[in-house]
């Protein structure tokens, strides 16, 4: 709460960005970047990964320093120590990953920090504690929550809520927006929505990041393109073409197809995995489909839909209370076990949680799932076919990496997911179980993920691509499967007729 | 992008890193002959009781690796190893035979491994508290055997032929080559390292936690044995003291010798072999200079435990965190 | 790259420590023989009553050094200090580690160090085995039966006191330490003379003693008297557990007249007992804690070992070292026996102690130098250790 | 759990259920094999102060334990604080001829600078705490053996030195003093309030600015503090500090409130966690009156405690709330944090 501010003119320079770098090491994530935000804006902030959007705003919002350049903000110097004290000084950010802890309370999440305002001689009121968390809460228009709930009680999306309560109930000037919406359904957008609304009307600012670039255009009314630490260009809204924005983006016209080039659905008549009623209490509530050979089967839904847990039923990593996944010769995948065994293969949406193991080599977690196709009698593992088998798969997928022996936690977001790829598709998995994966993944390795994915069709793999992005879903499913509640609500067929507003009623 | 370049230094750092162990160990021993030259000590000796000492512990240490690679740790170690070097007695005593003796402490070593990761992965507990229950369960059995005949004491007469350094040698190489290829050029070492570098991805990739587990454990009980077996050998007269520097000196060895505390893929098996030689070494050198100092074994032990926390923190020096670790 | 400038400077600073190391090992350094002492204590009050003996008094005036092992639990450990002694070049071994001392004494013939047994001596078996080896010089110290006869003695005096509510700390019985286990037969075999008065079943003191290995504990329903009571038993040292110390408490509030303790008596019960009528017989050293105790009543009997009683097998070793080894008129080893000092009263306590002191102890080096050089003989030795020189 | 609709007189039912279910059945049950052996738990005058002074101990012991093992960190070193606090402490006393509460508060100060010199050591390396600890262990072992040169301190004959622990008044009142400042220290006051932010959300506490380098020492000072308590209470009841404890030898007694630590966790999910560990505490001391009742061996003890926490941890891991226990959470994942972290920025 900047007391200062007493009066507020729309398109005051809020805020000056001038020539800001930052290096890590020898590579430049940010190269003299300038900019100014006036009160007013809804500044848009887009970019492949690594183009410096989120460190820019990271040391906006106080989380890092820059090595060089200057900022001012309402006319001073701006050099905040913490995301705290920026937040303090009216500048707060609503951070990419999970900003709350689950093992206490509401109000205590909402506070976290600034306890002192609720105790005397160190012992702390929770009766204040509380009373304050509701009126913040209430403010926002978040309902059904209150402060002294157990943070674990509340289901992702409220807790995402709660970290925007959190950074908006201080009331800053600039509103700094990384990434929120994924973890967002459509209330959670709405809420949010409002809040940037309100900013814009109440002559504040807002900078918005997201990878969604429908949303982005929606949502703000200028747009800066970042790309590799530089500024590239800034769109306004009557400027807004996704094309443009793309090709800025990746610097280059963007080669070939970017989702499949037809829109016939089409599928070999032998069923490669049938789901038979599967019920996972709490979360998949009675879903039968088949996914044939050659087919890309697209899931599509909210995040709580169920799709994910289906995705890891159909794996055999989650036990199905109900129903079974049966292959086409009547086995049932009743473990991981089985699903390896018989070429399945699974990415999950958490990629560094659960399909990478960050501190080993790109090596060790390329060749940890083609045993079979490089060990001798699957057991005996010599170097030089292991280092072959792995190459391959580099060399195949272009991972960029300065070895095999590099460790994935190094690589970038795109080329880690090709690593994971790469340790699916380097077995010859036959059904691959993709969810979400093209999370956090930039335009380049999008792309080359979808054609990979064709080419995977194509030789006849099924594909079962689970997404909360729409559009993808619609570029490339055969037939597209939609949940809600646990229940698939609709099957569509792949055509060029199919429409947004169409397939999101089947989904709120 | 300039990234390749930063994560080859990245990785040439981490190599360097890596080494420290090695290093540190090439110094020990480095120091061990000037100070035993200065103080003119009997090598030959010297050299024996190196590896006198060492040994067990190493080949212990090195079946532990296994379990450490998990991320998890066997806290009964030295008990395992003193109901292992019990039974083994026992039987030599009743046969005469070795082998049925080396078998005896092999099984037994075995069993309680099992008991521990079978309980673990039935009851879903987690491993390090079964161990801690086996420790105490173990020590009583341990106390039950040696005082079954009354009597403080199981005396193993007539194998004192068998105490010499090759002995330990022979076993050593082998069972640390058995390790080594098991660890490094078999599926069941690779699996066992992805699962301790990421359990869960390691089980959506269709890696059994719990047949690793009890394979880790397996390894570990064929360690404990042999470790048994040649404690056997050379105390010759087993008490309930017998073993007691072996349990936690694991951990402080491959600590020491440059295991990760995480376990995963930087898990190394010679990491249980420089470290109990470093650890031994680095005894001797204080025997040598503390000997007739009042208290100096209090002394001795301060200067390890800052040679341990100085080695383990210059081989970690890459992972420093903005959180503290946990 | 600042890591490695780190590890550039930490091995710098490694070879530093080395240098400083050299620097200070090579000054002050005369050729003293080196003799190792391998302990089962470090820390009781025995053991380093000993130990000052011969660092303040032994080292200072004669040309040796003397090493200390760490407190060895087991065989292995002693194993490994006897050749970290053998290392550091130990011309011979004073032990007073008794885990396996048939391996000790082989261990040592082998390397060719000398090898004496302090405070304690072999069983007849053992003996027989090892008195003609080479570098063995021979045990000089209480017998077992010298134990079994202190406890017993304790026990007598006790009952000739007319007492007859007892209580027995075992101390290391539980863990069936040999000194221990004699000790305790020792005190129930007393009791066990009374006609009516059996310890399972038996009065025989062998029985009682091979009890004692069983059952690693004194029972009381064992014990059966219609003369005497035995109303408490504890054993060990097992000072921060509650169920110890319940035990401890119950001894107590028996209400014996008298606890006769196999060891350490004091520093388990001193504390218990005080306020109360209970007096406490023990078997320990001549320390100021027994000094106070004494003189407040709280023991009435202490059977100690004085600090220089180690003396006269420091002799043997440097003479052995010296290559006069004294032995037997067959050619054997040594095996002679050394028995307890016993204070009931603190005047008779203070005498022992004034008696035997760092700076003046009973074996002082006149007394020693008797039975140091080239040309002692074995009656003149045996003499020599086997004077009663309790202080009158 | 608590759902709305579950009345108030149900809902505390309950709670006074669950909390004294353990130590009210596991006293009774004992009480009832010791009568049928013909003996009782607490035959004498004595008996009443060795109970309190065990609870004592074992309810120090365990929070001691709790604070750090609930944050992830596990720590070896807690039984050579004891010991060394109260090596340095009586060393002190003796010397200058100061009483029971002399010792007491010497104790303290110096348990409370060794516990923050434990959590500096482990702030200022940022190693796992498992290795630090181990180190610390070793270090104040060394140290405590090397201050009194290698000999056991004894206070016989110093009866105002040793006083406090023969008077059940005294021994409650640290029981009570204890507790309450356990739980306003860690459930009330701001420190308390960000211990558990950091506890359950480390990475977001820290990015939100609390103090965790602060937080942790204190933590590691609080529970020097209570370990030091213990080692004067073990050190003052027997009269001599044995320093007996090189090699590990100070370990065992964090092993030992492994089991009471479980029960706390459990009883404090009906009530509060720091009152649990004061029944978990009585619970294990009534098995040591009657294991003393019964006159057990020590190989049958450790074999029937050993089972009792095998049996309750198995218990426990197979109930659905068995989240809530973070020691035992922690515990699990105790080797499976990474040293390497999201490191690599620089």
């Amino acid at each position: 709460m900047v007391s200062s501010v007493k009066e507020r003119v729309r398109g005051e320079v809020l805020l000056t960005v001038s020539d800001m770098t930052k290096t890590f090491g020898p590579v430049t994530a940010l190269n003299n970047v300038s900019m100014t935000l006036r009160r007013g804006d809804v500044l848009g902030l887009i970019g492949e990964n690594g183009s410096g959007k989120s460190t820019v705003s990271s040391i906006i919002a106080g989380m890092q320093k820059a090595d060089r350049g200057e900022m001012t903000f309402l006319g001073e110097k701006w050099d905040p120590q913490s995301m705290l004290d920026a937040l303090e000084r009216g500048v707060g950010m609503i951070v990419q990953e999970s900003g709350t802890i689950p093992g206490i309370s509401v109000a205590e999440n909402i506070f976290l920090g600034e306890l002192y305002q609720f105790s005397k001689f160190g012992i702390v009121s929770r009766k204040k504690l509380n009373d304050a968390a509701n009126a913040v809460l209430k403010n926002i228009g978040v309902e059904n929550v209150s402060g002294d709930m157990p943070m674990i009680s509340l289901d992702f999306q409220a807790r995402k809520l709660i970290e925007i309560a959190k950074v908006v109930m201080k009331e800053p000037e600039i509103l700094i927006v990384d990434e929120t919406t994924t973890a967002l359904s459509q209330h959670g957008r709405e809420v949010l929505y409002k809040i940037v609304d309100r900013y814009r009307s109440e002559n504040r600012a807002v900078i918005f990041i997201s990878h969604d670039l429908d949303e982005i255009m929606e949502v703000c009314d200028t747009l800066t393109v970042l790309r590799d630490g530089n500024m590239i260009r800034t769109f306004e809204k009557s400027e807004f073409d996704p094309d443009d924005i793309r090709t800025s983006m990746i610097g280059r016209e963007m080669q070939g197809d970017y989702y499949r080039s037809d829109f016939v659905p089409s599928w070999d008549e032998d069923v490669a995995l049938n789901v038979d009623n599967v019920v996972v209490t709490g979360h998949v509530n009675g879903v039968s489909l088949e996914v044939h050979r050659g087919e890309i089967l697209g899931i599509g839904g909210l995040s709580h839909c169920g799709m994910h847990t289906l995705g890891k039923t159909m794996f055999g990593a989650v036990a199905p209370d109900g129903g079974k996944v049966t292959l086409s010769d009547g086995t049932e995948v009743k473990n991981e076990f089985v699903a390896m065994k018989n070429m399945l293969g699974y990415v999950s949406k958490d990629r560094d949680n659960e399909s990478l193991i960050l501190s080993a080599s790109v090596k060790d977690n390329i060749a940890i799932a083609g045993m079979e196709k490089y060990a001798v009698n699957n057991f005996l593992i010599l170097d030089g076919r292991e280092k072959k088998y792995v190459d391959e798969q580099i060399d195949g997928l272009s991972i960029k990496c300065s070895s095999r022996d590099q460790a994935v936690q190094t690589l970038s977001g795109g080329n880690k997911q090709k690593v994971v790829f790469g340790k699916w598709v380097g077995r010859g998995s036959e059904i691959l179980i993709l969810d979400c994966p093209t999370r956090g993944v930039d335009i380049g390795v999008k792309q080359a993920m979808y054609q990979l994915m064709v080419k995977l069709k194509s030789e006849g793999k099924s594909i079962i691509m689970i997404s909360e992005e729409l559009p993808e879903l619609m570029g490339m499913s055969d037939r597209l499967i939609i949940m809600k509640d646990g229940k698939v609500t609709k099957e569509f067929l792949r055509s060029s007729e199919l429409s947004d507003a169409e397939i999101i009623k089947y989904m709120i | 992008m300039d990234k390749a370049k930063t994560n080859d230094k990245y990785s040439r750092r981490q190599k360097i890193i890596s080494l420290t162990p090695i290093i540190g160990l090439v110094l020990l021993l480095a120091l061990y002959v000037v100070i035993g030259l200065i103080k003119d000590i009997n090598f030959k000796a010297g050299f024996e009781a190196i590896v006198n000492q060492s040994v067990i512990l190493a080949i212990v240490a090195t079946g532990a690796i296994f379990i450490f690679t998990l991320g998890s740790f066997d806290i009964s170690l030295g008990a395992s190893t003193l109901v292992s070097a019990c039974a083994g007695g026992l039987i030599y005593n009743a046969t005469g035979s070795v082998w049925l003796m080396l078998v005896a402490c092999v099984a037994v070593s075995l069993i309680a491994s099992l008991i521990s990761s079978v309980l673990g992965s039935i009851f879903n507990l987690p491993v390090f508290v079964t161990t801690v229950a086996m420790m105490s369960v173990l020590s009583a059995i341990s106390e039950m055997l040696i005082t079954g005949k009354g009597g403080n004491q199981i005396r193993i007469t007539g194998l004192s032929g068998l105490e010499n350094i090759w002995l330990k040698l022979i076993v050593l190489a082998i069972f640390s080559a058995l390790c080594v290829f098991v660890f490094e050029f078999t599926k069941i070492g690779r699996r066992q390292k992805a699962l301790g570098g990421n359990p869960v991805c390691a089980k959506l990739t269709g890696i059994s936690v719990k047949k690793y587990a009890i394979l880790a454990f397996v390894m570990a009980g064929i360690g404990i044995g042999l470790g048994g077996f040649l404690t056997a050998i050379r105390a010759s007269t087993i008490t309930s003291g017998t073993a007691g520097d072996i349990g936690m000196n694991i951990f402080i060895a491959i600590v020491f010798g440059g295991m990760p505390i995480s376990g995963g893929p930087r898990s190394r098996i010679y990491a249980a072999i420089i470290g109990s030689f470093s650890i031994k070494i680095l005894s001797q050198i204080l025997t040598m200079l503390l000997a007739a100092v009042p208290g100096a074994n209090g002394i001795a032990q301060m200067v390890r435990a800052v040679f341990f926390l100085a080695m383990v923190y210059l081989a970690s020096i890459n992972y420093r965190t903005k959180m503290l670790p946990r | 790259m600042k890591s490695l400038k780190k590890i550039a400077s930490l091995v710098l600073a490694l070879a530093f420590v080395a240098i400083a190391v050299f620097a200070l090992a090579s000054c002050g350094e005369a050729k003293k023989v080196k003799i190792g002492v391998i302990v089962a204590d470090a820390t009781g009050s025995e053991a380093l009553s000993f130990r000052n003996y011969y660092k303040e008094y032994i080292e200072k005036n004669y040309n040796v050094e003397f090493l200390y092992s760490d407190a060895l639990t087991d065989a292995e450990a002693e194993k490994a200090a006897i050749e970290n002694f053998i290392t550091s070049g130990c011309k011979a071994i004073i032990s007073l580690a008794s885990a396996d001392r048939p391996a000790q004494i082989e261990q040592c013939e082998k390397a060719g160090v000398y090898y004496a047994v302090a405070s304690g001596v072999l069983n007849d078996e053992e003996y027989a085995k090892y008195k003609s080896y080479k570098y063995y010089v021979g045990a000089i110290g209480p017998s077992l039966d010298v134990e079994y006869q202190t406890g017993y003695e304790m026990a007598k005096a006790q009952i000739a006191q007319g007492k007859t509510k007892f209580a027995i700390y075992g101390a290391g019985v539980g863990y069936r330490i040999d000194m221990h286990v004699q000790r305790t037969a020792g005190m129930l075999a007393a009791l066990c003379e009374d006609d009516t008065t059996t310890y399972g079943g038996v009065s025989i003191p062998g029985a009682i003693i091979g009890s004692l290995y069983t059952d690693g504990e004194v029972s009381l329903s064992k014990f059966q008297s219609s003369k005497y009571e035995l109303v408490g038993y504890h054993a060990l040292w097992n000072f921060g557990d509650a169920t110890w110390q319940a035990n401890l408490a119950s001894v107590v509030a028996a209400d014996p007249e008298v606890i006769l303790c196999a060891g350490t008596g004091l520093s388990v019960f001193g504390q218990a007992v005080s306020g109360t009528s209970v007096k406490i017989c023990d078997i320990d050293s001549f320390t100021s804690d027994y000094a106070t105790a004494m003189q407040n009543g709280t023991v009435t009997y202490l059977a100690g070992k004085y600090a220089s009683s180690i003396g006269p097998i420091f002799a043997a070793v440097l003479d052995a070292v010296n290559g006069h080894a004294v032995k037997t008129e067959a050619g054997e080893a040594l095996a002679l026996g050394q028995s307890y000092w016993v204070a009931t009263s603190h005047a008779q306590f203070e005498k022992f102690q004034s008696a035997d002191s760092v700076s003046n102890p009973i074996f002082n080096k006149t007394l020693l130098d008797t039975v140091i050089g080239d040309n002692v003989s074995y009656t003149t030795f045996k003499t020599f250790v086997e004077t009663d020189r309790t202080p009158e | 759990m608590n759902t709305p609709t579950m009345n108030n007189t149900r809902k505390i039912a309950r709670g006074a259920f669950g909390t004294l279910i353990i130590p009210v059945a596991v006293g009774l049950i004992l009480w009832g094999i010791c009568a049928a052996n013909g003996v009782s738990m607490f035959s004498n005058a004595q008996s009443m102060t060795i109970f309190v002074r065990g609870v004592a101990t074992v309810m120090l012991t365990t929070i001691a334990l709790a604070i750090n093992l609930n944050s992830g960190r596990f720590d070896f070193s807690l039984g050579s604080v004891a010991t060394l606090s109260a090596v340095i402490s009586a060393q002190i006393t003796l010397n200058i001829g100061g009483n029971a509460f002399t010792m007491l508060i010497l104790s303290i100060v110096f348990g409370t600078l060794l516990g923050a010199l434990s959590g500096g050591i482990y702030v200022l390396l940022r190693l796992p705490p498992i290795i630090t600890s181990l180190g610390v262990a070793l270090l104040y072992e060394g140290l405590a053996f090397t201050i009194t040169k290698g000999s056991n301190v004894s206070f016989y004959g110093k009866t105002d030195v040793s006083g406090i622990t023969t008077n059940i008044i005294y021994m409650m009142i640290i029981i009570a003093v204890v507790l309450v400042v356990t739980i306003v220290l860690f459930d009330r006051s701001r420190f308390g309030f960000r211990y558990k932010a950091l506890m359950a959300g480390q990475k977001v506490s820290v990015n939100t600015g609390i103090k965790e380098v602060s937080n942790a020492v204190i933590c590691y000072a609080f529970s020097g503090a209570l370990m030091s308590i213990v080692g004067y209470l073990t050190a003052t009841s027997v009269g001599t500090i044995s320093v007996d404890i090189l090699n590990f030898g100070s370990i065992g007694i964090m092993f030992s409130a492994f089991l009471p630590m479980f029960i706390g966790g459990f009883i404090g999910r009906y009530s509060n966690d720091k009152l649990g560990y004061l029944l978990a505490a009585i619970t294990m001391t009534f098995f040591s009156m009657a294991y003393s009742a019964l006159n057990l061996k020590s190989s049958t003890q450790s074999i029937i405690n050993a089972v009792l926490l095998v049996v309750f941890l198995i218990y426990l891991s197979n109930e659905k709330t068995v989240k809530d226990i973070a020691a035992l959470r922690h515990i699990r994942n105790l080797f499976k944090k990474k040293t390497d972290g999201e490191t690599n920025n620089a």
